[in-house]
Parts: C-alpha cells; sequence; structure tokens
C-alpha cells in the first residue's frame, strides 16, 4: 500500500519557508512604510492650471513679494488667491492680448472666479491657519519650498501630521525674522564658503532663536491645536 | 485504561461513573481497554465517511446566522454605528455587551486546558481540545465587535503601536488599548496552545490517512512529528509552559476588560471588585458554554464513552462554584454602594435593581446566582435534558449581566439639568424624541444638551478672508 | 535536492519584489500632474464650503459672497477722514485717529509699500520697480510678441507733484488708482494703507532730508534681545511528635509570655501611646488570625476539590487552623473598649462625638452607615465570625481524626459535603470581619475588593506557615518520607500562586482602578500610605511581598529543596505581617482635602514616620506568633500528624509532579 | 540537542546513490517493556538512539537518560525581555520626545490625557504583563519546535509500515546506523534479547 511520503528536499525547503515568513512582514512594512507615505502621495503633486502662471518669473526674477497677491496671509488663516483684479493691476497694460492671459481676461469681463486648481491641500480635520505661523516667523519657504523657482508650482512638503509635528516640536530651525519672510533664500548663505559662511550661518542660527524668544515660541502638540 | 469498575453504573442509556468512591478516581474513559480503542474513537470523528445529519442541520442555521451577520456588519459600517441605537449618554451598549460576552466564553477553554492542567484535573483531556476551539472561535468572534465598533473599521490598524506618518501613537494609559494587548495575547497564546496540544494527534491522523489529500494536508499539519521520546520530553515541558503563562493570562483578560468599566469614575462601573468579579463571571459562562457545545457534540458523534457523565458532573460544579462567586459580587457592590455613602453609587445600584432596565437586572440574578444553585443536586447535574437548559439559561444571564452593567450604568445620567430640561425642549425636538424613543437607550441628555455657540463664533473669524476673488 | 524551479521561481520572485520599491523611488523623484492618493479619505474632504471653493447654487459658483456694491462691512464704517481720507472736504493732512503716528506704522508701511508698491514703483520710490523695467523692455524688445503692451513709466514718489500731495491724496490714490494705476482697496485694508501713506510721505522725506533731520537716538539702533535658553514508616514513631516538642512548647510560652508582658510594660511607661499599642495590638493579633484562617482555606479546598495528593500534610492544616477556637480572646480588649466607649481613636465610628469635633465631613458620611457601623451589632458580627471559625476550625480536626480511627470512609464523605457550606461561610465571614476591623478604621473609605485582598493575605500567611510547620516537623524526625519534596514543590506552588501572585493581581487591580479614577475620597487611603516614609514602605511591600519573592521562587528547584522553601516561606510570613501593618497602622490625614497639588502634601506630610522600628511592634509580633506556637505544638503532640486511615493517603504518599 | 533531528544537507545531495541503512526498529506492546528495554539501551552506551511513543510514558525520560531541557530557562528570560519591551515601548511613545531609529525613524509624543503623568506607571502594567506572556509563550512554542528539529516532513521512519502505528498504540525503539556501536547484525541481536515483538531495518 503506497502511502505519501514528503520527498526529502521538503526538509531543506522548510528554512527557506521559515525566511520567506520572516521576510514578506518586514517586506510589507516597509512597502507600507514607504508606499503609502504621504512623501510618496503627495509630495509631487504638480497640476495643470488654468492659467500657465509662472511663480518662478513673477517671484522669482521680478521678485515680487509673496504677499502682493497672496494678500491674506497675514490676516487671515486662510491665503487667498488672487482676485483676477490682482493680476489686471498690471495686466491691463504689460502684455494684455497675451494668449496665456486669455482666462484672465475673460474672467476679467464676465466677472467669473478663474477655476484655479489647489496644490496644497491640508485635511479638512485640520485646522491651519497661515497667519499664526507666518506672523510668528515661519517663512512660505519652510512648507511650499522654492516656489519662486517654480516655473509650474508642485507640492515639495508631504503636509503630513507627522510633518507638522516636526516642527511644532523643534520649531527653531524654520523660524526667520518676520521681515524675510517671504525671503526665500534667506538663511541659505549662497555663494559664501569658509569662514564667511560659518559666521552667516552662525548669524543665521543666532537669528532664529532671537526669533524664538521674541515670540515665544512653544508650540503646542496637544490634539486640539490642530483638531477641532 | 481502565474498564468497568466498582464507580461506575449504567442508568437510563447513561454510563453513570460520577459514582464517588474516596481513594480511588472515577474512570474517565468508559468501556475500553486497549489503546487503539481510544484512537479508533477520537479518529472516528473525522475519518467517518458519512457526516451525521444533524450536523448539516445546524450548520445551515449556523451559516444562515453567520450570513445574516454579515450582513448586519455590512448595514452597520455603511450607516454608521447609530444603528445600534447608541447616543449620548448611552454611547456603547451591544458592542460592548457582545464583546465582553464573547471574550468571556472564551475563557473556558484556556482555563480547562491551562488551569485544570495546572491543577492536574485528568478530566480535562475529555473536553479540552474542543473547548479550546471554542475559545479560538469566542474570542473572534469577540474580535469583531471592538473593530465594528471603532466605527471606521479600515484603520482599525490604528490600535497598534505602528510608526505612521502622523507621528501618533496608541495612548497607553487607556483601558481600551490594554484590551488590544490584551486579547491580542490572547488569542495568539490560545492558538498556539491548541496547536501544540494537536500537533501529535494530527500525526496520528496521518498515520491513518487513507486519501493521498489527507496524507498531506495531516503530514504537513504535523509538522514530522513522530513520537520521538526526546521530542516528546521538550514537549511536555513547553505545553507545561504554556499552562503556566496562559493561567495569568486568562486572569488578566478579563480584569482588562473590567478595567475598561472600572478605570472610570461612573458609578456602577467603578468598583475595585471587577478584575475577580468579571473572572469569575467570564469563566461561568464559559462552562456553560462548552456544556451547551458538549451535550449535543457527544449525542452527534459517539463520543459518550470519552465525554462522560463525570466530566459534565464536574463542569457543572465549575458552573456551581463560579455562579456563587458571581453572587457574591453582586452582593459586594450592592453593599458597598450603600456603605460608600456615595448618593450616586446607591442611585446606580437601586437603579439598576428597580429602574427602567428593573426586567435586565432580575433576568441576570435569576439566571446567574438562582439558577445554578439547582446544581447543588446531583440529579440534576447528572441530567443531560436540565444542564443543557441551564447552562442556556446561564448563557443568556450573562450576556444580561453586561448589558446591565453597561447600559443601567450609563443610561442615567448625574447632571441635573438631564432633569431640568428636558421638557423645555420637547417642542423643539418632537421628532427627534419620536425617533429615539424608539431606541434602547436614554436619550433625554441628548434633547437637553445646549446648542453650541462656540463653533459658530470661530466660523465668524474666517470670514475676513473672503474677499479673493473678483 | 529541491528541483531546480524551485531556486528560478525564489529569485524571480525576489526580482518582482524589488519593483514595489523601484515605483516608489521614481514616484518621489519628479513632480506629476496625477492627483494625490488618499488612502483613508473621510473626513479628508469635508462636505463643506471651504474659503474659495465652489457652491453650484449660486450663478457664479463662488461659495464666498462678494460684497455688494456700496455696502460697508458690518464694523467698517469709519470718519470720512479714515475711509476716504478727506477732512471737511479737502484732502487731510494728517494721519486719522484710527491710525496713529508710530515708528510701528511707519514699519507697517514700509512693509506694505515693499509689497504692492515696489513692484512698480521701486523701493525707494522712483518708479523703478522691477515691473516698470520689465514692462519698459518689453515695449522696446523686438525678441518676443509685446501683446498690446502699453506701459507708462511709473510715477516716482519723489516727484514734486506727488511730493506736494497731502497724506489724505496718497490714501485716495492707493485706495482707487489714478490713470492706470489700479485701486488697492481690495487688496489692502484701510489700516495698511494709511501706513502705506505714511511710509510714503516719510520715503519722499527721507530722499529729501539731511543728517540733522534725523534724531540721534535713531541714527543708531542697537537691539539688545535677550538670550534666555531653557528619570515518605506510618507507625507512630515517624508520624507521632511523642516526647519531641514539649521543650519547645514550654520555650515558646515563655517567650510569648515575656514578649507580650514586655510590650505592656514599654507602653505603661509611656514608650508609646494606648492607641497606638492597640492598633499595634489589632495588626499581630489579626496576622495570626489570617495564618489560621488560611490554614482553614487550605483544609476544606482539599475537601472541596476531592485532593489525594495533599492527604499528607493536611493534619498540619487542621491543627492549625483549630487554633480557631482560641484565637477570639485577642478581640477581647477590643470588646472591653468598645463596651467601655473608649476605642474612638481606633476605630472612629465608635465615637461619632469625637469623630464630628475632629472631622466633620467625614463624621457625616460615617452618619449614614450608623446602621452598620455600631457597637452593638459590631460585637454581633464578631460573635458571628468567631462561632463560624471556631466550628469550622475543631470540626474539621475531629472529622479527620475520627476519620484516622476508621476503615469507613464515611467521614471522608462527610468532610467532602462540609466543604461546601464551609466555603461559603468562610467567604462571608473573612470578608465582613476584614470590612469590620480593617476597613472600618478608615471609615469613610471603601473598596469592594477588600474582601478578597484579605483571603489573599490569609493565603500568603497560612501556606507559608504551614509550609515552615512542615519542615520544622521534619526537622525534629517526624513525617520522614511521608512528607516528600513533591508536597514541598506543591505547597510552594500555592504559596507563590495564592499568596504572592494572586496578591500582587489583588493589590495591584485595587490601587490602579482607585489611583486611575483618581476619586477623593476613595485616593484618602493609598496617599496616606505615600506619605513621608510610608512612600518606601509601600514600595517595600511591592518588592518584598512580590517581586523578590517571585523571581526567587519560580523555579521549581527553589521550592524542591526544604532550606530555600523555609527561606522563601519565612520571607513571605514576614511580608504578611509587613502588610497586616501596611493595612492597619497608617491613618488618613483629615486635612488631606485640603491640600492643592499632591506635592504640597507630600510636602507637608515628608517628615510623616511608619514607627515600623518601635521595639512594641516586634515584641507583640514575636509574642503573638510564640503563643500561636505554643498551642500549635501542643496540638500537634496530642494528635497523630497524619490521617494513617484516609482513603487517599495512598494517593499522596506515592505523589509524584509531573 | 536531539540525535535525530536532522539528515545532513551532505546525505541529501547523495539521494541517487544506493539506498543506506537509517538504522533498525524494535516494535513492543506497552509502556513498561519499552521502559525496561530503553533501560538497556541506554546502559549498553548507544547515543544515536530514540523511543518513539504514541504518548508521553512517564519515567522513560529517565530510562533514557535525557537531560532536563534548558527551554524553561530561555523563556524566563524571553519573557522578561517581554517585560522590558513593553515598558520601553511606552515609556518611549508616551512619555518621551526620542527620535529613534526602529526600522524607520520615529518620535516619542508625550500628550496629556485626562491629567495622566506621562510615565503612568500602574496604567503601564497590563501591557508590560501581556508582552511578557507573549513573548514567553511564543518562545516556548518556537523553541520547542526548533529544539526538536521539527517541522521535518520528511524522516527515514516513516518509510517503515509497522512503525505507523507508533502514533497510535505501539511502542518504538529506534537505533540509528551513524552510531559507533552500531554493527548491524549485532545490535539487530541486542534488540532480539530486549524481547520485542517485531524487528525491522529502515532505509534512509
Amino acid at each position: 500500500m503506497s502511502r505519501f511520503l514528503f520527498p526529502k528536499w521538503s526538509n531543506a525547503l522548510l528554512p527557506l519557508i521559515a525566511l520567506v515568513g520572516a521576510t514578506v512582514p518586514i517586506y510589507v512594512l516597509y512597502f507600507v512604510a514607504f508606499g503609502f507615505s504621504p512623501k510618496t502621495l503627495e509630495v509631487g503633486y504638480q497640476p495643470v492650471q488654468p492659467v500657465p502662471f509662472s511663480h518662478a518669473l513673477h517671484a522669482g526674477e521680478l521678485g515680487m513679494d509673496c504677499r502682493y497677491c497672496h494678500n491674506t496671509v497675514e490676516r487671515a488663516d486662510h491665503a487667498a488667491i488672487p482676485a483676477t483684479q490682482t493680476c489686471m493691476n498690471c495686466h491691463t497694460l504689460i502684455k494684455p492680448e497675451s494668449p496665456k492671459l486669455e482666462p484672465v481676461q475673460a474672467s476679467y469681463q464676465d466677472g467669473l472666479p478663474i477655476l484655479w486648481t489647489k496644490v496644497h491641500h491640508v485635511a479638512d480635520y485640520a485646522y491651519f491657519s497661515h497667519q499664526a505661523h507666518v506672523n510668528r516667523g515661519v517663512g512660505c519657504v519652510s512648507c511650499h519650498g522654492r516656489i519662486d523657482q517654480m516655473e509650474v508650482v508642485y507640492q515639495s512638503q508631504p503636509l503630513s501630521m507627522g510633518w507638522c509635528l516636526d516642527c511644532h516640536r523643534n520649531p527653531e530651525p524654520n523660524l526667520r525674522p518676520v521681515s524675510e519672510l517671504t525671503n526665500m533664500s534667506w538663511g541659505l548663505a549662497l555663494g559664501l564658503e569658509g569662514e564667511a559662511r560659518d559666521k552667516a550661518e552662525a548669524e543665521f542660527a543666532q537669528q532664529r532663536i532671537e526669533v524664538q524668544n521674541l515670540y515665544h515660541i512653544n508650540p503646542s502638540e496637544n490634539c486640539s491645536t490642530c483638531h477641532r | 485504561m481502565t474498564t468497568m469498575n466498582v464507580n461506575t453504573k449504567v442508568r437510563s442509556g447513561e454510563t453513570d461513573n460520577t459514582q464517588d468512591v474516596p481513594g480511588s478516581r472515577a474512570p474517565l474513559v468508559l468501556n475500553m481497554n486497549k489503546f487503539n480503542q481510544v484512537t479508533q474513537q477520537v479518529c472516528q470523528v473525522a475519518e467517518a465517511r458519512r457526516t451525521p445529519m444533524a450536523w448539516y442541520i445546524t450548520f445551515a442555521i449556523g451559516l444562515g446566522l453567520l450570513s445574516l451577520l454579515g450582513f448586519c456588519i455590512v448595514y452597520l459600517i455603511v450607516t454608521g454605528v447609530g444603528v445600534w441605537g447608541l447616543n449620548n449618554p448611552v454611547m456603547w451598549a451591544y458592542d460592548i455587551t457582545n464583546f465582553v460576552f464573547w471574550v468571556g466564553i472564551g475563557h473556558a477553554g484556556t482555563l480547562i486546558s491551562a488551569i485544570l492542567f495546572l491543577f492536574r484535573q485528568k478530566w480535562r483531556t475529555g473536553i479540552n481540545r474542543f473547548a479550546e476551539a471554542m475559545t479560538i472561535f469566542a474570542v473572534m468572534c469577540a474580535g469583531i465587535f471592538p473593530g465594528i465598533h471603532v466605527g471606521r473599521v479600515w484603520v482599525v490598524y490604528w490600535l497598534f503601536p505602528l510608526p505612521n506618518q502622523m507621528e501618533m501613537w496608541p495612548q497607553f494609559r487607556s483601558p481600551l488599548l490594554w484590551d488590544v494587548f490584551a486579547v491580542g495575547t490572547y488569542f495568539t497564546v490560545s492558538l498556539l496552545f491548541w496547536f501544540t496540544g494537536l500537533v501529535p494527534d494530527l500525526a496520528t491522523m496521518r498515520d491513518r490517512a487513507k486519501g493521498k489529500i489527507q496524507q498531506i494536508a495531516y503530514g504537513a499539519f504535523s509538522l514530522g512529528w513522530r513520537g520521538s521520546n526526546r521530542h516528546w520530553h521538550r514537549y511536555e515541558r513547553a505545553y507545561l509552559l504554556l499552562a503556566a503563562l496562559s493561567t495569568p493570562l486568562v486572569l488578566s483578560v478579563h480584569s482588562v476588560v473590567s478595567f475598561d468599566f472600572a478605570t472610570s469614575q461612573l458609578p456602577g462601573w467603578h468598583t475595585t471588585i471587577f478584575p475577580p468579579y468579571f473572572v469569575a463571571g467570564a469563566i461561568f459562562s464559559g462552562f456553560a458554554m462548552v456544556v451547551t457545545l458538549a451535550i449535543p457534540a457527544r449525542e452527534m458523534f459517539g463520543l459518550k464513552n470519552l465525554i462522560t457523565l463525570r466530566h459534565l458532573d464536574n463542569m457543572n460544579k465549575v458552573i456551581l462554584l463560579t455562579g456563587c462567586m458571581v453572587g457574591y459580587a453582586y452582593s459586594m457592590e450592592f453593599f458597598i454602594a450603600w456603605y460608600s455613602g456615595a448618593i450616586y453609587e446607591k442611585f446606580a445600584f437601586i437603579n439598576r435593581a428597580f429602574g427602567q432596565y428593573w426586567w435586565a437586572y432580575f433576568l441576570m440574578v435569576s439566571c446567574n446566582v438562582i439558577t445554578p444553585q439547582l446544581f447543588w443536586f446531583k440529579a440534576i447535574r447528572t441530567s443531560i435534558p436540565i444542564m443543557f437548559a441551564l447552562s442556556l439559561l446561564v448563557n443568556v444571564g450573562m450576556w444580561f449581566e453586561r448589558f446591565v452593567i453597561i447600559v443601567t450604568s450609563l443610561a442615567n445620567d448625574f447632571l441635573p439639568f438631564l432633569m431640568g430640561r428636558v421638557h423645555a425642549h420637547l417642542g423643539r425636538h418632537r421628532n427627534l424624541l419620536r425617533e429615539f424613543r424608539s431606541l434602547p437607550g436614554d436619550v433625554h441628555a441628548v434633547l437637553s444638551l445646549p446648542p453650541d455657540d462656540r463653533h459658530r463664533r470661530s466660523e465668524g473669524g474666517h470670514a475676513r478672508g473672503g474677499s479673493a476673488f473678483r | 535536492m529541491p528541483p531546480r524551479i524551485l531556486f528560478f521561481a525564489v529569485a524571480l520572485l525576489s526580482l518582482f519584489a524589488m519593483v514595489p520599491f523601484a515605483v516608489i523611488a521614481w514616484v518621489r523623484s519628479a513632480p506629476s500632474p496625477g492627483r494625490p492618493i488618499h488612502i483613508i479619505q473621510d473626513m479628508d474632504f469635508q462636505p463643506r464650503f471651504n474659503t474659495q471653493t465652489l457652491n453650484p447654487l449660486f450663478q457664479d459658483e463662488r461659495a464666498m459672497r462678494p460684497q455688494l456694491a456700496g455696502v460697508v462691512a458690518l464694523g467698517e464704517v469709519g470718519t470720512p477722514h479714515f475711509t476716504d481720507g478727506v477732512v471737511d472736504g479737502n484732502w487731510a493732512q494728517a494721519l486719522p485717529s484710527e491710525a496713529p503716528m508710530s515708528m510701528d506704522l511707519l514699519e507697517r508701511g514700509q512693509l506694505r509699500f515693499n509689497i504692492y508698491c515696489s513692484a512698480c514703483h521701486g523701493y525707494s520710490g522712483y518708479g523703478d520697480g522691477i515691473v516698470n523695467q520689465r514692462a519698459m523692455d518689453a515695449m522696446s524688445n523686438a525678441d518676443g510678441p509685446i501683446y498690446g503692451t502699453a506701459w507708462v513709466q511709473a510715477k516716482s514718489v519723489h516727484d514734486p507733484t506727488v511730493r506736494d500731495q497731502s497724506l489724505g491724496q496718497i490714501y485716495n490714490t492707493i485706495t482707487h488708482g489714478i490713470r492706470n494705476m489700479a485701486g488697492y482697496a481690495a487688496q489692502i485694508p484701510t489700516e495698511d494703507r494709511w501706513a502705506i501713506a505714511a511710509y510714503v510721505k516719510a520715503l519722499q522725506k527721507s530722499q529729501d532730508a539731511r543728517l540733522q533731520d534725523v534724531p540721534t537716538a535713531r541714527t543708531c539702533e542697537p537691539e539688545q534681545m535677550s538670550h534666555a535658553s531653557p528619570t515518605i514508616d506510618l507507625t507512630d514513631r515517624n508520624i507521632e511528635l511523642g516526647s519531641k516538642g514539649a521543650t519547645a512548647r514550654i520555650a515558646c510560652l515563655f517567650i510569648g509570655v515575656i514578649c507580650l508582658a514586655a510590650a505592656f510594660l514599654l507602653v505603661f511607661i509611656g514608650q508609646m501611646e494606648w492607641t497606638a499599642f492597640w492598633k499595634a495590638w489589632l495588626q499581630n493579633w489579626f496576622f495570626i488570625l489570617e495564618i489560621s484562617l488560611g490554614a482553614l482555606f487550605f483544609v476544606f479546598v482539599q475537601h472541596l476539590t476531592k485532593a489525594g495528593w495533599s492527604t499528607a500534610i493536611r493534619r498540619p492544616a487542621e491543627v492549625l487552623a483549630s487554633n480557631l477556637n482560641w484565637l477570639w480572646i485577642g478581640f477581647l480588649p477590643f470588646l472591653i473598649l468598645l463596651l467601655m466607649g473608649k476605642a474612638g481613636h481606633i476605630f472612629p465610628w465608635s465615637d461619632m462625638e469625637m469623630l464630628a469635633a475632629e472631622a466633620p465631613a467625614e463624621a457625616h458620611l460615617v452618619e449614614g452607615k450608623r446602621a452598620y457601623l455600631n457597637t452593638p451589632f459590631f460585637l454581633i458580627r464578631a460573635l458571628i465570625y468567631f462561632v463560624v471559625w471556631a466550628f469550622f476550625g475543631t470540626w474539621f480536626l475531629r472529622a479527620s481524626l475520627k476519620q484516622g480511627r476508621t476503615d469507613d470512609s464515611a467521614p471522608t464523605r462527610l468532610m467532602q459535603k462540609m466543604a461546601c457550606p464551609a466555603a461559603i461561610l468562610f467567604g462571608l465571614t473573612i470578608t465582613f470581619a476584614t470590612f469590620d476591623w480593617v476597613m472600618s478604621l478608615s471609615p469613610a473609605w471603601f473598596s469592594t475588593m477588600f474582601g478578597v485582598y484579605a483571603f489573599t493575605g490569609a493565603a500568603t500567611c497560612g501556606f507559608s506557615v504551614l509550609i515552615i510547620t512542615c519542615i520544622l516537623l521534619q526537622r525534629n524526625g517526624v513525617m520522614v518520607n511521608v512528607i516528600t519534596r513533591e508536597h514541598y514543590q506543591d505547597m510552594g506552588k500555592l504559596m507563590f500562586g495564592f499568596g504572592m501572585v494572586f496578591w500582587a493581581y489583588i493589590g495591584f487591580s485595587q490601587y490602579m482602578l482607585i489611583w486611575y479614577a483618581n476619586i477623593p475620597e476613595e485616593t484618602g487611603w493609598f496617599l496616606a500610605r505615600q506619605l513621608g516614609d510610608w512612600g518606601w514602605f509601600s514600595a517595600w511591600l511591592l518588592f518584598g511581598h512580590f517581586c523578590i519573592p517571585f523571581v526567587f521562587l519560580i523555579s521549581k528547584h527553589p521550592k524542591r529543596d526544604w532550606k530555600t522553601l523555609l527561606f522563601a516561606a519565612c520571607w513571605l510570613l514576614f511580608f504578611g505581617w509587613y502588610d497586616m501593618y501596611w493595612l492597619v497602622i497608617p491613618v488618613i490625614p483629615h486635612d488631606l482635602g485640603t491640600f492643592e497639588t499632591y506635592d504640597a502634601a507630600v510636602q507637608a506630610y515628608a517628615s510623616e514616620t511608619t514607627g515600623i522600628g518601635h521595639p512594641v511592634n516586634w515584641l507583640l509580633m514575636v509574642g503573638m506568633l510564640a503563643i500561636f506556637a505554643s498551642f500549635t505544638i501542643a496540638r500537634l503532640r496530642a494528635h497523630p500528624l497524619l490521617c494513617r486511615k484516609d482513603p487517599w493517603l495512598k494517593t499522596s504518599l506515592d505523589f509524584e509532579n509531573f | 540537542m536531539s540525535a535525530t533531528t536532522k539528515p545532513s544537507s551532505a546525505k541529501a545531495s547523495q539521494a541517487d546513490s544506493p539506498p543506506r541503512s537509517y538504522g533498525l526498529i524494535a516494535e513492543f506492546e506497552t509502556p513498561a517493556q519499552i521502559m525496561k528495554a530503553a533501560e538497556r539501551v541506554r546502559d549498553s552506551g548507544y547515543k544515536w538512539w530514540d523511543c518513539c511513543t504514541p504518548f508521553p510514558v512517564h519515567g522513560l525520560d529517565k530510562a533514557m537518560g535525557i537531560r532536563q531541557t534548558i527551554l524553561p530557562i530561555i523563556v524566563f528570560f524571553m519573557g522578561m525581555a517581554g517585560t522590558c519591551a513593553a515598558f520601553v515601548l511606552q515609556s518611549f511613545t508616551n512619555a518621551s520626545d526620542w527620535t529613534v531609529w526602529a526600522g524607520v525613524w520615529v518620535t516619542g509624543y508625550p500628550f496629556l490625557i485626562s491629567g495622566k503623568p506621562f510615565m503612568s506607571l500602574p496604567a503601564f502594567i497590563p501591557v508590560m504583563f501581556e508582552l511578557t506572556i507573549l513573548f514567553a509563550a511564543l518562545s516556548t512554542f518556537g523553541l520547542m519546535f526548533a529544539f526538536n528539529g521539527l517541522p521535518q516532513l520528511y524522516h527515514p521512519l516513516f518509510r517503515n509500515k509497522r512503525f505507523r502505528r507508533a502514533t497510535d498504540d505501539r511502542f518504538f525503539i529506534v537505533i540509528e546506523a551513524r552510531d559507533p556501536h552500531y554493527f548491524k547484525a549485532r545490535t539487530w541481536e541486542f534488540l532480539e534479547s530486549l524481547d520485542p515483538i517485531a524487528i525491522e531495518e529502515v532505509e534512509d
């Protein structure tokens, strides 16, 4: 009577199965940790906008202050997308007939807003206030990245809760004098080398501490700070 | 391995081996004098060509109920936990009741396996395997309820301390999180204990199997067990260790479940006797469930020589003992509620017995304390129909125990405004009232919550940013 | 050898396993117009209208409604000066009162100017802003299309036509615009427009000023910022003590009487308060009582479970339990004190007048419990406990002795039956006795679990004394090979399980639940055991009663060796006594509720002492134990140490742990 | 370590070569018989041998001369490791703001809940207890099978038809061919002296 016998090599297979069994959970963990992270899923979102507006030109090359257009940022929680009027402050005169400006002109004529696509979305259950951050020396660049170098704006930071907490736990590296809010290159010591660079960096560090002391910055980590 | 001896006699089709002769143990396996007979008897359940018709019938009923459960769960997830009738102040009722009930049922398996093993109660071997299996399924049932109670089942992994983008961690000071660890550990250890016990038996099945599929399956799951005594040596140590580890674990699990309530300040919940009281209750309901399952099983599969009247008699004694313990706890609660001098505590217990849920309380007391007292009589302890009925009653009573503890304690809040201002809002919330009155759980509090102005005010603060569009 | 295809499959699988991570790396490296994937969507996008979102309800689909023309928002009505820059029909010359001149205003103006104006007008106001430059370049640049650019050089604010303008006029220009310049009313709030206007004026001045115009104090602005920076023979020879132990009995009695007399003497000469003495008496007497109660528990549980292994050691337990028929004597002092009405400092409820005077709040609470806490009922209850205990304590010994004289197993059956009521009555009496004699020492405090806690204490003391008794008997050359290491191991297990682990479980649960709920009327009892030296005392209780013996006894080997087991039993017996001290002696301070913080209470009671070092405590402990030992030895000598005809004896003698 | 744990992989590679002898098995009918037989084998100096029984036979360990396993000691320390792990986990996540590497960088997050201290030892004890049990139980289970060299789905003994009753009602003594004292004829003779029901040779 024949009886099923496992082949001899099945004994050698077992350590392999054990190895796979040990690897799979680690694999899955890492896959979830990296693959499902906002750094993968959220960062780099670069929607096509109705108007090919270039931040690199306006904010970078022209050096226009961010607040020229996003004028509510210091007074309100929301940093406003500018009204068409704001564009037309200049573009009534400058290149008014440019095809790139057609949607702007159309909006200006019929009074219907331009439908910009929102890039930076903080979940609706989190209450983020621009004014609270901006008026305490957190610069635009900290959350939005080098807007002044972006032809088309994309999300450069994960905007995840952990990312918020990193700064709330250690705000100092993201502080700057309020006067340098919109200065994208502040604190970089660009073009400096050696001792001069060290000196500049020491000075930036000093200024960050000063700002922290000036505004008594001790960010809350309570749940209700953001979820209320 | 003992043949019929002085300790047994045949009575109405049942071999009665419950006769006590001090100094000798009654046989636990009847009508057998060869090792092979035991193997034969045990294996015939799984090897039988024809499954009993009764099995198909019960399975069909079970499957039907399971589908209904599945449907209800989907409905609940889609609709929200409100379908339970949860509302302020009764924020959890059926979910936690069922959770505690099933975790309690789950205690019998490991208790029989572990504690009786440590106490060298050899009669455990007749019932331990299926009691362990029952435990595993009971804990799985229990696991459903916190899972769906969280409302958002898909994020239930948040219960575990995993690194995440929120850089958040579970709150280890919460008893609800202790539950996760306690029930998780309990399920894992029960599974290991059950499987460890199963391995040599699977090897027996493997060596008897006729079909190739069975040979492969039993071969794989028996892990190549060949009965080596060098293996048995470590195996026995490990089994003892697992039993020694499971024993305090069993105690801890239901203690932790009791902490869910007792750590609070709610009168009726905050009682220091809760941990041992819950454990006694869990063993009580668990043994009742084992009796409920053992009786049809021994009939259906012809296991009367293995699960003997003595096993059932012993289980009924455990039910009697734990029923008395539960009764002790009920009375201590009442006594201390009076003794404490705290009016709220007093109210909570008077309300429990005579309030709107008095019927649930008296159902609980009669099923849990009064009915088990019948087991003082040996005629009742050895009567199959009566013990079957009593075991069902105990389970009903224990379900109501949890219901009573949870719902009656919550249903009457203690804020004075709850009484005074209910009527003032009746007109405004007439429709709400009609809707809620049909639901279990007291809803007076909902109706009297003042409208919250603060939200409106804070919304106003955002208005100034509003002129960005032209 | 496994088939080769397995290797290929594994290699291929490993290769495919890399793909997801490659995709992740690729996704991270480049921006993409693809919408972000939200794995968990709930509440992320809420069904509400956010700022600047769409609302199809309106024709222009804007959720935020624009202001109607000519409508002024609530709270934004100002004087004509402030809103229009007009005073009495003329351009205002000065700043409105809503925006008074200050350095802050000018700085704000500068910042706003740099944001909104400098693009065209330049940072210095000369009309050389970068937009202006680019526009001019665009017009002249032939490289690209002009798209109808018709730029007019931006005005310099230093142009005399502007320099001479009044503040109001400049404000008006900013608000409504002029010629090619658009109005900035929508972009810049009123206050800020005034600030810009003021800054423009200052800018004009600055470009047309001399050094003397600058105040000396302002020439240099040295701003100092503070740099504050911030843990097995069954003949009589072997199973009867016979003449052995006579000396020990006398010696124990002698020591006991001496110790007790010395303790009394110390109190008479004023070394201790009488109240403190009677509390210490209560503690030590209750300790002895727990030993006997633990032994009684051991005896009836063996019958209840029809245990076979324990028959060899049951007689010593029966003897220990039989002491319950005289232990009531220790209660007599309290009977007398209560009848005399002088127990107020021990049992505060017995003297309500005194309690009301000392602690009115507590008295108020205790008033509600008078139906239970009153002297007559207290004494009746005590009588019930003593009758129940004395009955069962002696009944089991007598029944067992009867079994030793007959081959009939009837006495065994009877004992098995009797174990049921014994268990029930034991449970109830030990619970209420503890409530009466320990819990009511702090009459306002309560804990449902306290009865169970007392049971664990009885288990600790009873099982450890049973072990000590068995070892001492064997050391005296009796019970040789009757009691084996197998029995010791099992007794050790019971001591380990009930006296330590179960004790810790009950103790922890009670503490944790009270700690967690943090209700003032409950926490006081534990606070009193945490203040001053009591904190260390409690910590030692935890380590001495659980942690240290747990690690020591967890292995089977120390339980099987009589020397180590004797050590462990003595250790635990001591900690059973220690536990009683911890239960009885501390008093909840009446003022505990008045402290604002826990730290304040700790500070105030930092000097609180436990008094454990006082000789009276030790004299009472040694004295009572010695007298208890003396009576026990007397009974052990009077009866055989083994129930020779017990049906389970063979099982017990053959017993082996697996 | 068990004498029968692993057929070495070197042997496995010679699968094509003619079958080698694994050893001899002797079949007994009662526990008492095998007990006596085991004592004889033990005293005769064989090292690579074993008893296979359908259930653990009390006293056979001693008859075979098996030393106590160190399993309980390891399990004790694994349990302690569980206690420490739970303590570290809880105090790190709920009572510290440290950033440490645990596969990824993670940071503790002390946040205030119901006025309890961050380091709430009484509240940490239940999880410490549970993880103690979990670590100890998992290591008991894992190490018991690991020390036994299980799972081992293939074993030469499974080739023998008689041996199938080793899991039912028969008791076997196995003497392996690799034992230095093993000489087939002599060992066969020795086994016969033990008075078994049957003796058979098992091929590898």
